[in-house]
């Protein structure tokens, strides 16, 4: 791992409350590519946005203040995927100025939707969406910000969860060891005493190889989950998939493979179940024409 | 990654570079050349990398695209599911609930009020004030912020109860909702939002309060018309320059085309012009349609004019716009009854899907091909932003000769906050290239 | 010394205490007592390993040099235990060099006498030999605990 | 037992039973309908009863479909088991607050809801009654579980319809519901109405109150029959004979990786369990970690941070080894622990398992009838030195707040907290025992009492995380809240007229060091004493001017060794054992006390062994992730025991192959 600076060490003391450390932690948050979803989640913290902006100095969120800063960082929010070859320089340049390196979001963790791009013909893409390709600077593939810096902590989730977030920054501040689960979202689905969507309704469900965090939201909203959070810890995609396509009536081996062909789907054990299965859906890249024009 | 901001004089020559805009989605920056005086060349250079999106639901069904376009912009992803959930259902002849209908309003206001409430205190009011951000802000003037911040939450908890979270909500699939909602579950949204009712009523007197730099830009607006509502899911294509158009026919009266000076798609009229879309577009095309809570003020203010030409006064517009959606949003929480059908059943087959929404940033458009399994074989995602660019850099070209004189700092604020005053998604820019690149051919 | 008494000592110690009679008297036979100061070097890393003891009291250091690091303490021999066991392998060299920390008393064996020795008497050989690979294993497995580092601190749950 | 009259209800009159209830002021549990599936939800009349309603159930698969037969309890068993009602996903615990040196830390949790159970199933019976044991095992009861038990009435209902998954007649919990198995009040479902029999005095006062007519013989008969045929639906599909023992000479099956491999360790099947009561603590706080509020929420050892130890290590890191885990605990650990199976033969991890594996078949295939036992690697009986769980009537002491009053650094890293506590029970703690540690908005961590005092104990803490960082970070005059004493002490008696060895590695000479300071202090009961010290470099030793005052007496041994040094260290070098591999000391007189990193101890259990240390002569103290000190949690499950009830001392013998066995 690129050692990063401490322009703050008494900062960080862990098992000391922020308020006996010399002084704020400095936090940046800056963004690849991505939606901006996961950054705004700070600001949808209403109830506690100005009181952690008392508790830590927000030196660089470029979507809420005007202030600047390169660095160097205590902690050091990073948000969406690196997709293009300027990111890349970047995200290593931004690495060597932070104490600690936090991905948040699926496109951070794992390369987010765009990485469904990474199994189709990148000039291909390119030149079906941009009349001049020649002039898209982005690489072959949108890939974790893991792939190309160590990262200290990750926050899952398309988006992240707020309630995980509030969780990360609380610890940071008091100095403990943030709670962020790596189990199942089965268990939270089953702490809430919600009916099972794939054993009661036959809903095809990630559930059982996606990591916790969302609250259950899908199962509890009538849905089977999607895996937005990635992978949980030893998750077995294979015996689920193989499940799905055994199980009567839950669809085709395409449908299995594009079950797992989505917001983290590069993530390596969804990765396997898809290109076991021919890689994601997908039609012909087709030549740039407005379909009516 | 954050150049500081530069000028250079030679010859005459002036360069202004705002680098790294702040306060805004996504990242761009602006370029100015101006020569003896005249602006030459405007540019919104967006740093945003291309992300395919219309690529990536190739292949995919309706309700994967649902899922799947929200993801374009984490500001408003509802208006993306909208645009996309009416297009299929619309293409594939699928009635819907009445209950449902007036769900998915009330999760746009929701929506609405979020980006508004994040736009106004957050983004935009602190240049008005003069502080860097809303958090500064907040040392002189908590109250307010504590405030706006109210009334976001408010926006977000019916993104939240509707569609499960405030970002990137589940439950909208085609034909209705995933599950049902139960009178007691939306009647609890009740109280906030008569709070937020008479917090964005003394916003509109705030913001009315501002005192914005002069300027009256040229040029038409663009928005949808709906008859007996204020426009958000439905309605007709209408401009101040008389056209009228149903929300499928987007295309006959604009296309995406390439400047040579730029190598962003940009949308534009056929004709070659430029148009705005957002909430002054659609104040002065709609104001009828306007709840009275929400006319009531937009009166109040006296203002109706000016926000058809000033920029400046687009905070006003989203105002008496947020008033409108809280207003909206109560009505529609105490006219609920639930539907024994959330979900309408249907059939893939092939079809050309094509609508139109209003985004909070303004009018967001999609088409889709279907084949016959129902599955994607093209797709065009026209955001707002994109189309309203052109218009942008009009205006910049117009308005920034009169900040040339100005000390920097002033300089750039004063075009930075011409730019916010669009609230220009950028993330949505679902394919702005690198302007950084430059074409000489 | 009298080879009775040196084969009493022999019979105190860990190493001679399993060994038969007749096999201790034999091998004490072949050896001599002597009082090692404080400081005094046994053997040397790296050179040829002349002699072979059994420490009857005392203390002595096995130490490595580590070229940077210095002198580094491998291991300290308790009364009873062996140290020069590799005098008994043929043109030897000593695998660490020995050094008395503490005034020390010790059977010392010339390495080519107890070779031959052991050579011309192999059932005195099977005793002598399957004490020193009892005391080679033993440190092996020593060995492999300190590798582990199992003191060394590591995270807790909590 | 409470002979009652056996009597009819009218279907039509089943509002006056619901009414009945409500009026002893409960609320009425019951089936009902929701999201496809049978729960058990609250009902305000019997319309929300499954009127009508079958369920289908089989391996990973669970559908609800209405017949129109007019029966209410025709259904198979609901994904939600009582447990969501005696033993609650999420129970606040706790709520502190830390004010620059001050703590305060108070309980939290109201009186729980007076509740009526409808539609208890014969197996469900059981259930609650072997949770209600493992919450009431000791040393102290869970009184969350104990209140909510005991607010609420059992009104249990015979099944008359068999499910696939069913196999209660395997472990003898059903179909049949017999009196005195805590049902409150007993129906048989009829075409219709229902017979009706009282298992209590609650419940014949309910039967008084509804004035209900004698049941017909016929009417008698024709249950009788119903629940006959449903058992012989069922069968007897797992052999249950020997099982625990087969399973348990079965820990190296090859079956094990194969369930591993069809298993997604998703942990449905022990949440819908109706008798896993496996839980972990949450804490959340304030931005300034001045307000915290705990909470316990159910866990399962299929997830592994359940298992989690030192360093994000797990001790179950493999599926394999939490599915080992589960079944060995279920159907054979747990009568060590709680005299019965923890299987009630409900099916219900057979249905909601989302790739439908069948318990019934991996028992089946682990470990079949005629395997050849091989060699146990537990006694079946629980461990010399704790007779059979009582009971538990004593409920948990509140926290004790203790004062820092001195803070001696002993290392690097490593703290000793002389503190003064009020607590007579925790001044009354025995050598060996630990305490909860908690600073408010940290984790709450066990820590080996060091020093016994009238007035107050020592912690020696080395900081190895946040919470226990927090810990050493801790100066004179602050506050900290304890809980316990918990553990089983050293058995300092049983080494009465025998030689003492003490062996310690590195921070395991704290929990030893109450034992030296009671054998000095009654010096002449014991023989020899050798005490044997070993740490990583002589920077690392505790303790080191009280060690070498020991060393400078004259009726006692001490030798220390250190893994590592440098030529200016002229002490000893080498691994602990090494002090006492030559010395010729008789091991058969000894009791050893042994504690420090597992590797170190296996070490030296090897060693005494060989030097002829009896296993029940030689002691050993465990460190597992205990979270409730009171074996309620299960997190610190090590085969048949629970660490920190059990344990932490255990003797050789009693750990058997657990003590190198890895993944249990």
């Amino acid at each position: 791992m690129v050692a990063g600076p401490t322009p703050n060490p008494t900062a960080l003391v862990p098992g000391r409350p922020r308020a006996e450390t010399a002084r704020r932690p400095r936090i940046g948050v800056v963004k690849f590519a991505s939606c901006d979803g996961c950054q705004l989640t700070l600001l949808d913290l209403e109830d506690e946005l100005l009181t952690i902006a008392e508790r830590v100095d927000l030196v660089e969120f470029a979507e809420a203040t005007s202030r600047r800063s390169a660095g160097p960082f205590d902690i050091l929010f990073v948000e969406g995927s690196i997709s293009t070859p300027e990111q890349a320089d970047e995200i290593a340049r931004l690495r060597a100025m932070s104490h600690r390196l936090v991905t948040i979001g699926a496109c951070a963790t794992a390369g987010g939707i765009q990485a469904i791009r990474n199994w189709l013909d990148h000039d291909a893409i390119r030149a079906a969406v941009y009349p001049r390709p020649e002039y898209v600077e982005s690489l072959a593939e949108a890939r974790p910000v893991a792939d190309f810096v160590a990262v200290d902590d990750e926050l899952r989730g398309c988006p992240i969860s707020p309630a995980q977030l509030r969780e990360y920054l609380v610890a940071l501040v008091t100095g403990r060891r943030p709670q962020l689960p790596d189990e199942a979202v089965c268990l939270e689905c089953k702490r809430r005493g919600i009916v099972c969507v794939a054993v009661a309704q036959g809903i095809p469900c990630l559930g059982p190889v996606t990591r916790t965090g969302c609250g259950a939201l899908c199962p509890a909203y009538g849905r089977g989950c999607y895996g937005c959070f990635g992978p949980r810890e030893s998750a077995n995609t294979r015996s689920l998939a193989a499940w799905f396509e055994r199980d009567e009536g839950d669809g085709d081996e395409a449908d299995v493979g594009r079950l797992f062909a989505g917001f983290t789907a590069w993530s390596p054990p969804f990765r396997a179940v898809i290109d076991a299965r021919g890689g994601p859906p997908r039609g012909v890249a087709m030549e740039r024409t407005e379909p009516d024009a | 990654m954050h150049d500081t901001d530069t000028i250079a004089d030679t010859t005459g020559d002036l360069e202004v570079d705002v680098a790294g805009l702040t306060r805004v989605e996504g990242e761009g920056s602006l370029r100015l050349r101006v020569r003896d005086g005249v602006v030459e060349e405007a540019r919104l250079e967006i740093f945003e990398a291309p992300r395919y999106f219309e690529q990536l639901v190739v292949g995919r069904t309706p309700d994967e695209v649902i899922d799947i376009v929200a993801r374009i912009c984490g500001i408003c992803p509802v208006a993306y599911q909208m645009t996309a959930v009416h297009a299929f259902e619309h293409a594939l002849g699928i009635e819907i609930d009445p209950a449902v209908r007036a769900l998915r309003r009330l999760l746009y206001c929701g929506e609405w009020i979020e980006s508004h409430a994040l736009h106004i205190y957050l983004l935009h009011l602190p240049d008005f004030l003069g502080y860097p951000s809303a958090l500064d802000m907040a040392t002189d003037h908590r109250a307010a912020v504590e405030a706006g911040l109210e009334l976001k939450k408010a926006g977000n908890r019916i993104v939240e109860l509707i569609g499960g979270r405030a970002i990137h909500p589940v439950s909208v699939r085609v034909g209705g909702f995933s599950r049902s909602f139960r009178r007691t579950d939306i009647v609890a949204l009740r109280a906030s939002l008569e709070a937020a009712l008479a917090t964005a009523l003394r916003t509109v007197d705030l913001v009315a309060s501002l005192d914005p730099p002069e300027f009256a830009r040229a040029g038409r607006l663009v928005a949808l018309r709906h008859p007996d509502e204020y426009p958000m899911n439905e309605g007709r294509i209408v401009s101040t320059d008389g056209l009228d158009l149903a929300p499928t026919e987007w295309r006959s009266a604009f296309h995406e085309e390439q400047v040579p000076w730029s190598h962003a798609l940009q949308a534009r009229g056929r004709d070659g012009r430029p148009y705005l879309l957002g909430p002054s577009s659609r104040i002065t095309l709609s104001a009828r349609q306007l709840h009275p809570d929400a006319l009531a003020a937009l009166t109040r203010t006296g203002l109706a004019d000016e926000i058809a030409v000033n920029p400046y006064r687009s905070i006003v517009a989203r105002a008496v716009e947020t008033v409108d959606a809280v207003a909206e949003a109560l009505a529609i929480v105490d006219a609920y009854r639930p539907s024994d059908a959330p979900r309408t059943a249907w059939e893939p087959r092939a079809a050309r899907a094509a609508w139109a929404t209003e985004a909070p940033r303004g009018l967001i458009f999609h088409a889709y091909e279907l084949d016959e399994r129902g599955h994607v074989t093209h797709a065009q995602i026209v955001p707002p932003t994109s189309q309203n660019q052109a218009a942008i850099e009009a205006d910049l070209a117009a308005f920034a000769p009169r900040v040339l004189g100005l000390p920097r700092p002033e300089q750039t604020l004063r075009i930075e906050q011409l730019i916010r005053s669009y609230d220009p998604c950028i993330s949505c820019a679902t394919h702005f290239l690198d302007l950084r690149v430059e074409d000489l051919s | 010394m009298q080879t009775s008494a040196l084969t009493t000592v022999l019979g105190d110690t860990w190493f001679g205490a399993s060994l038969p009679v007749a096999a201790r008297a034999r091998l004490a036979g072949a050896g001599a007592l002597a009082e090692i100061p404080d400081g005094t070097v046994l053997l040397e890393e790296g050179r040829p390993c002349t002699l072979m003891g059994i420490l009857v009291s005392g203390r002595v250091a096995l130490r490595l040099v580590v070229r940077g690091v210095g002198e580094r303490t491998i291991m300290t021999l308790e009364p009873g235990d062996v140290f020069g066991w590799s005098a008994v392998l043929p043109r030897a060299l000593a695998t660490s060099t020995c050094v008395a920390v503490a005034p020390s008393v010790a059977i010392l064996f010339d390495g080519a006498g107890l070779l031959t020795a052991l050579e011309l008497d192999s059932e005195l050989a099977a005793v002598v030999y399957r004490r020193l690979l009892e005391t080679v294993a033993r440190r092996l497995s020593a060995t492999r605990v300190q590798l582990l580092d199992v003191y060394r601190t590591v995270g807790e749950p909590w | 037992m409470v002979t009652a009259a056996t009597r009819f209800l009218a279907r039509a009159d089943l509002d006056r039973l619901l009414g009945a209830l409500a009026a002893d002021g409960r609320r009425v549990v019951g089936p009902t309908v929701a999201d496809g599936a049978v729960v058990y939800d609250e009902l305000e009349d019997p319309a929300q009863l499954p009127i009508g309603w079958t369920s289908e159930t089989g391996q990973g698969s669970y559908r609800v479909a209405a017949d129109g037969a007019g029966r209410a309890f025709d259904y198979g068993m609901p994904l939600t088991s009582w447990k969501r009602f005696t033993h609650p996903s999420v129970v606040p615990l706790s709520r502190s607050r830390r004010e620059g040196n001050l703590v305060s830390v108070a309980p939290v949790g109201d009186s729980p809801p007076k509740l009526a159970f409808l539609g208890v199933r014969a197996c469900e019976l059981a259930a609650l009654r072997i949770q209600e044991r493992a919450m009431r095992a000791g040393p102290v009861g869970d009184p969350d579980h104990v209140a909510r038990r005991e607010a609420a009435l059992v009104v249990a209902v015979e099944c008359m319809t068999a499910q696939s998954t069913c196999f209660c007649t395997s472990m003898g919990t059903g179909p049949e519901v017999v009196p005195d198995t805590g049902a409150d009040l007993i129906l048989s479902e009829l075409d219709d109405g229902f017979i009706v029999r009282s298992g209590s005095p609650a419940g014949e006062a309910i039967v008084g109150l509804l004035d209900l007519p004698l049941a017909t013989s016929d009417q008698a008969r024709l249950a009788t029959d119903q629940v006959a045929a449903v058992r012989t639906a069922i069968g007897d599909p797992v052999a249950t004979d020997g099982l625990p023992e087969r399973l348990r000479a079965a820990l190296d099956h090859p079956r094990w990786a194969d369930v591993a491999e069809r298993c997604l360790a998703c942990a449905n099947c022990t949440l819908v369990c109706p008798t896993c009561f496996c839980t972990s603590v949450v804490v959340a706080s304030d931005l300034d970690g001045r307000e915290a509020r705990t909470e316990r929420s159910w866990d399962s050892c299929f997830s592994a941070g359940f298992g989690r130890v030192a360093g994000d290590a797990s001790f179950r890191p493999k599926v394999k080894d939490r599915y080992r885990q589960w079944l060995t605990h279920k159907f054979s650990t747990w009568w060590d622990q709680f005299g019965s199976s923890g299987c009630v033969g409900c099916g219900r991890c057979i249905a909601w398992c989302p790739v439908g594996i069948d318990v019934r078949e991996e028992l089946a295939a682990i470990a079949p009838v005629d395997a050849t036992a091989g060699p146990v690697p537990w006694p079946m009986s629980p461990p010399p030195g704790r007779a059979p769980a009582p009971l538990a009537t004593v409920m948990p002491a509140p926290h004790a707040l203790a004062g820092v009053s001195q803070v001696s650094r002993e290392t690097a890293d490593t703290v000793t907290l002389r503190l003064d506590v009020a607590d007579s029970a925790i001044c009354a703690a025995r050598p060996g025992q630990f305490v909860m540690a908690e600073i408010p908005a940290f984790a709450v961590p066990p820590i080996s009492i060091s020093r016994i005092r009238p007035d107050g104990i020592d912690l020696t803490i080395r900081a190895a995380g946040p919470a226990t960082q927090a810990l050493t970070n801790l100066s004179v005059g602050a506050e900290l809240a304890l809980r316990g004493p918990y553990g089983r002490p050293w058995p300092v008696d049983a080494a009465q007229d025998h030689d003492v060895v003490i062996v310690a590695g590195g921070i395991g000479l704290a929990p030893l060091r109450p034992v030296i300071d009671a054998v000095l202090a009654d010096r002449g009961r014991f023989g020899a004493v050798r005490l044997y010290l070993g740490a990583r470099t002589p920077r690392d030793r505790l303790y080191v001017a009280e060690m070498a005052a020991l060393g400078g007496r004259v009726d006692l041994e001490v030798a220390e060794i250190v893994d590592r040094a440098g030529p200016d260290w002229l002490g000893r070098v080498g691994i602990v054992t090494q002090l006492f591999d030559q010395t010729t000391w008789d091991g058969s007189t000894v009791t050893a006390f042994v504690c420090g990193p597992d590797r170190m101890m296996q070490a030296t259990a090897a060693a005494l062994e060989r030097r002829g240390v009896a296993p029940a002569s030689t002691w050993l103290t465990l460190e597992r992730n205990m979270a409730c000190g009171v074996g309620t949690c299960g997190r610190c499950q090590l085969g048949p025991f629970f660490v920190c009830r059990d344990g932490p001392v255990f003797s050789v013998a009693e750990l058997g192959t657990a003590l190198v066995r890895e993944g249990l």
